[in-house]
């Protein structure tokens, strides 16, 4: 059982590793390494590492995407507020 | 180098290194069957050499808690990165000015939630800080541990920002309590590897006695550790949040007539 | 189904050589720190595939008798460092390209080139 | 006995508290305290050094001590290299403290917290005994030297740099962390004792791949040809007390992890093979590269940052020879060139701070003002040079000693070198000939790290620089060096006695003799210090010699095909790494399979 389920999972992670690099637009990618995250939480938890699943769990799907999310929204809140400052007034 | 070059030149050196690390891997114990003997034995000395039931906890916080000392100021020296990266800028030329926040001046959003969302989310607020509290506490015994239970602890605020109640966000990150915390856990972990030295034993030696195993306090420092490290991850990743956010917090202060 | 061999260590080079391929084909500064993580995350299913036994319990004795066949405790707490040390990373890189932007307006590394020669 | 703990955690807890109370705690408190603290360790590993010539000791932490041939916990070996490289490190972190006082005032408060984690990591580093423990203190360095390294961002610059230097060196340090898996799966250690143990004489695939992930992780922190790309980059923005550090230990903290891990866990593995070979090809490529662009630089910061790869480079050449005197040579060698090298970064900091410009053609002639810095740069190119008189020769003569014919990359390294400072010497103190060729990287604008910059200079700010300069020439003379580092030789290549130490606590050592100069090695200094002299005026004065004959000013402005590959963009950097970690994987299995 746990072979199957780790191979499965295995093969899905080498897939969305690619399919999460070939990602040009952040904010989808954001997304996708959330659901990365998640996927590999789920492998640490069939091959019986718990501690780390909760760990993973935690940064990996949300800490990390949070802080992208929240560097992202930064940068675009700059942006905007550049635009708005070049408008003239 | 033109980006096309650069594939080309990945590709060479990647095939290199594929080859490399799959002739390695070949030679590797085929999969499923570890035998090192290292984990086998701390996973037999654990339980009755520290009393703790979750053996990573017991390796984490007291056989290679030496390694944990240096990770918790990894993450000291990320936040500290951080909050230097991103400080204010009119800080730069007169250090001595004070850098706070702003005061948590009382403002809301217009458009606002439902209101079952936001009881809702507060109401998950209570949970997370205590489920936090509870996972860096009983790290000895059941999975979790110092490090999961301050993430989760840090997600809290997050929730009350996600609920809209942006006053009440703001008045718990922006606290300076919450650096000083930060600091405080990091510098706690090492005074506890530092009373053993002031005992006479080696550093990070267990100096607290212990209990029966399964009990909470059954693991002298390891739980003590652990709450140190729930503080400062806690607080760390509370200040990276706040510090990413407090140039679009300000600006909505601003905004508000 | 039986475990195959050196399947999970052949995952891990290719995820290692997608993260780099993704550094290397980058054209967003945030996309290359997200494909740093994918580098960091092939250190994981190494860990996790040496340490592994079949038929091994989590190393948790929580429920357990202390004679239990476990799987290794040293790799998982290895992994808790590893995963540490990729959350600081990743917020002290995102921070510098935060920066970077608010200072040179661009988030290409190819227009972030002020150290050439 | 102080306990070895002490150089970690002291320094740790300070900057916690530091970081803690940034607030409350005036500046002065901070930096005294900083530069205490650093102080500390200084005496703490110079006792330790002290001790490491007659008993070198371990320390197992928790209290947790090898049960049989097992090591539970996590050790620190206390031995005499490790322990003189944690010294330097300590004295180099205390001088650039002091050359610090009161600046950065911008960083509200997180300079000296960083500062001092930093210094934490390279003790714990340069003594640790466990696999992956040296990994932990090999993030640690790196985390705070990312942060430094971004420390001023008024500019986009220091970010770019500070970017490209932490996505190789984070790269670097997953590769590491896959060949200690690699190794932990093979032997189910992690103490290096433990691990050459159960290895000894086995050369598989298995080992070898373990090897070169190993091994191109350090060799990205050591800079060496193909993986320095991020070093200019990341010296050329940071601030001077931190380049200090970056280039006067850091670096070659870099390759003493190679070496360590070498000693340790490949001796006996490759014992018999043309492996150290590599090394000394390696080294032999990236010390006469990185000279070659030292002399094409005309930004200052950038120019010694070339010189840091070069050295670096024959550094490794040093420890690729791997025999007792070399690597005797090589430690007197690391301590010489930390201290040289700080000093001129001491000295282009005190330039930054008067004139605000790193650029050579921007401050041509405008050094006559400087008579206090004039002297100690001209020293300090001739000591780059190891010109007689410095304790860099004492060390070369040590390695060509065993290897006469490296004398020809040692000659070519420390005169084109030296030359290049003294150019820059000649140009700004002196303001002799032309103002050299403007360049795209001296337009690389920097900011000083104070506010009151641009007129006063401190004379606090000269200290560090004097003691550098100085310290290096009394070494020279000062023959219990060669002694010391001989002894530190000889038991770091004793595998056997490094395990006995780890498994029976202590391990005696046997007393070395003292060297002091050796004769071969005057006559080499001189003719490399009169090279770089030459060369030197050479380049400045080109307009006064005929046409066919202006080759060093060509060499000084033609490189343009090479500096290109110098991109500034970090992809480039990771396609370069993948090929050198390919290229060393394809040599190592040439070698040995």
């Amino acid at each position: 059982m746990t072979a199957v389920l780790g191979v499965g999972l295995l093969a899905l992670i080498a897939v969305s590793a690619l399919a999460l690099v070939r990602t040009d637009d952040v904010t989808c990618q954001t997304m996708a390494l959330s659901f990365y995250g998640l996927l590999l939480a789920l492998m640490f938890f069939v091959f019986r590492a718990p501690d780390v699943a909760l760990a993973q769990i935690t940064v990996g799907a949300i800490a990390l995407p949070l802080m992208v999310m929240l560097a992202i929204t930064r940068m675009k809140h700059r942006e905007a507020r550049r635009r708005k400052e070049k408008e003239p007034s | 180098m033109k980006r096309s070059h650069r594939l080309w030149l990945f590709a060479v050196g990647a095939l290199g290194m594929g080859f490399v690390y799959c002739a390695g891997a070949r030679n590797l114990p085929p999969w499923g069957q570890y035998r090192g003997p290292y984990g086998d034995a701390i996973a037999q000395l654990a339980v009755y050499e520290r009393h703790t039931t979750d053996t990573v906890n017991a390796v984490t916080y007291d056989y290679r808690g030496f390694d944990t000392l240096g990770e918790e100021f990894i993450l000291f020296s990320a936040v500290t990165g951080v909050m230097l990266l991103l400080r204010p800028e009119k800080q730069d030329s007169g250090g001595k000015r004070d850098e706070k926040g702003g005061n948590p001046a009382s403002f809301r959003d217009r458009a606002a939630l439902s209101e079952t969302v936001q009881m809702f989310t507060t109401a998950i607020f209570g949970f997370a800080v205590i489920f936090g509290i509870y996972m860096a506490t009983h790290g000895q015994l059941t999975p979790g541990g110092g490090f999961q239970g301050g993430v989760i602890l840090a997600a809290a605020p997050m929730l009350l920002y996600i609920a809209e109640n942006t006053e009440a966000f703001q008045r718990i990150v922006s606290h300076p309590l919450v650096e000083f915390l930060e600091g405080a856990g990091a510098a706690g972990y090492a005074l506890i590897g530092m009373a053993a030295l002031a005992m006479g034993a080696a550093f990070l030696t267990n100096v607290i006695p212990l209990g029966t195993t399964g009990d909470v306090f059954s693991s002298g420092t390891i739980a003590a550790i652990s709450a140190c490290v729930g503080v400062e991850v806690a607080a760390g990743f509370t200040l990276i949040i706040f510090e990413y956010l407090r140039e679009i917090l300000s600006q909505k202060k601003n905004e508000e007539p | 189904m039986k475990f195959p061999a050196d399947y999970p260590y052949f995952v891990a080079a290719w995820i290692l050589l997608c993260g780099l391929y993704g550094i290397v084909r980058s054209k967003h500064l945030v996309h290359m720190v997200i494909s740093l993580t994918v580098v960091q995350s092939s250190t994981y299913v190494l860990l996790l595939a040496i340490g592994f036994r079949r038929g091994g319990y989590a190393p948790v004795f929580a429920g357990l008798h202390t004679g239990a066949r476990v799987v290794d405790p040293i790799v998982q707490a290895l992994m808790l460092t590893d995963v540490v040390v990729e959350t600081t990373v990743v917020a002290l890189l995102l921070a510098m390209v935060v920066k970077a932007y608010e200072k040179g307006g661009t988030t290409s590394p190819d227009d972030l080139r002020f150290l050439r020669g | 006995m102080p306990s070895p703990a002490l150089l970690v955690s002291v320094p740790l807890i300070v900057a916690a508290l530091l970081g803690a109370l940034r607030r409350l705690i005036p500046r002065w408190i901070a930096d005294l305290l900083a530069v205490l603290t650093a102080g500390g360790n200084l005496g703490l590993s110079c006792w330790w050094l002290a001790h490491a010539l007659e008993r070198t000791e371990v320390y197992w932490f928790g209290g947790w001590f090898p049960r049989g041939r097992m090591a539970l916990g996590i050790g620190f070996t206390m031995d005499g290299y490790g322990c003189g490289l944690a010294a330097l490190a300590a004295l180099l972190t205390t001088l650039a403290l002091i050359y610090s006082w009161k600046h950065m005032e911008g960083a509200g408060g997180h300079y000296h917290p960083l500062m001092l984690v930093f210094l934490a990591a390279m003790s714990g580093f340069a003594v640790s005994g466990d696999l992956f423990n040296i990994f932990v203190f090999f993030e640690l360095m790196s985390t705070a030297a990312f942060a430094l390294c971004g420390l001023k961002t008024r500019e986009p610059a220091p970010l770019a740099g500070a970017f490209n230097f932490a996505v190789t060196n984070s790269v670097a340090a997953f590769l590491m962390l896959t060949g200690i898996a690699l190794l932990y799966s093979a032997t189910g250690a992690l103490n290096l004792a433990q691990i050459g143990l159960a290895l000894a004489g086995r050369h598989d695939r298995l080992v070898l791949a373990a090897f070169v992930f190993l091994t191109t992780g350090f060799l990205v922190k050591a800079a060496e040809v193909p993986f320095h790309f991020w070093l200019p980059d990341a010296h050329a923005v940071s601030p001077t007390s931190v380049c200090v550090l970056f280039s006067g230990i850091m670096v070659q903290l870099g390759l003493f992890g190679a070496m360590r891990i070498y000693a340790t866990v490949f001796q006996g593995c490759f014992a018999g093979t043309k492996i150290p070979w590599l090394f000394v090809v390696t080294g032999a490529v990236t010390a006469v590269w990185g000279a070659m662009m030292c002399f094409a630089e005309h930004h200052l910061k950038r120019l010694l940052a070339f010189s840091t790869i070069s050295h670096t480079g024959l550094m490794t050449l040093a420890f690729g020879l791997w025999t007792k005197a070399a690597l005797a040579g090589l430690f007197v060698y690391v301590v010489a060139h930390g201290l040289v090298k700080a000093g001129l970064f001491l000295c282009a900091g005190i330039l930054l701070h008067r004139f605000e410009t790193m650029s050579e053609p921007a401050l041509f002639g405008r050094g006559r003002a400087l008579r206090g810095t004039a002297p100690l740069w001209f020293l300090g190119g001739l000591g780059l040079a190891a010109a007689p008189g410095f304790a860099l020769a004492v060390g070369e003569s040590h390695v060509t000693d065993v290897a006469p014919w490296a004398e020809g990359i040692f000659f070519i390294a420390g005169a084109l070198t030296g030359a290049a400072v003294l150019r820059v010497g000649f140009r700004v103190f002196a303001g002799l000939g032309d103002a050299g060729p403007v360049d795209r990287a001296a337009r690389v604008d920097e900011k000083p790290e104070t506010t009151d910059a641009g007129w006063r200079v401190n004379p606090v700010q000269y200290v560090p620089a004097v003691v550098c300069i100085g310290g290096c020439i009394a070494l020279a003379f000062w023959k219990g060096m060669t002694q010391v580092a001989g002894s530190a030789a000889a038991s770091f290549m004793n595998f056997r006695g490094y395990a006995h130490m780890v498994y029976a606590g202590a391990t005696v050592i046997p007393a070395a003799e003292a060297h002091g100069w050796l004769a071969h090695g005057w006559l080499a200094a001189g003719l490399r210090a009169l090279a770089a002299v030459a060369i030197s005026l050479w380049a400045v004065l080109h307009l006064r010699v005929p046409r066919m004959l202006r080759w060093p000013s060509h060499l000084e402005g033609s490189m343009k095909p090479v500096r290109e590959l110098q991109s500034g963009h970090p992809g480039d950097y990771v396609a370069w790494l993948t090929v050198g970690c390919a290229v060393l994987g394809a040599a190592a299995f040439w070698l040995v399979l």
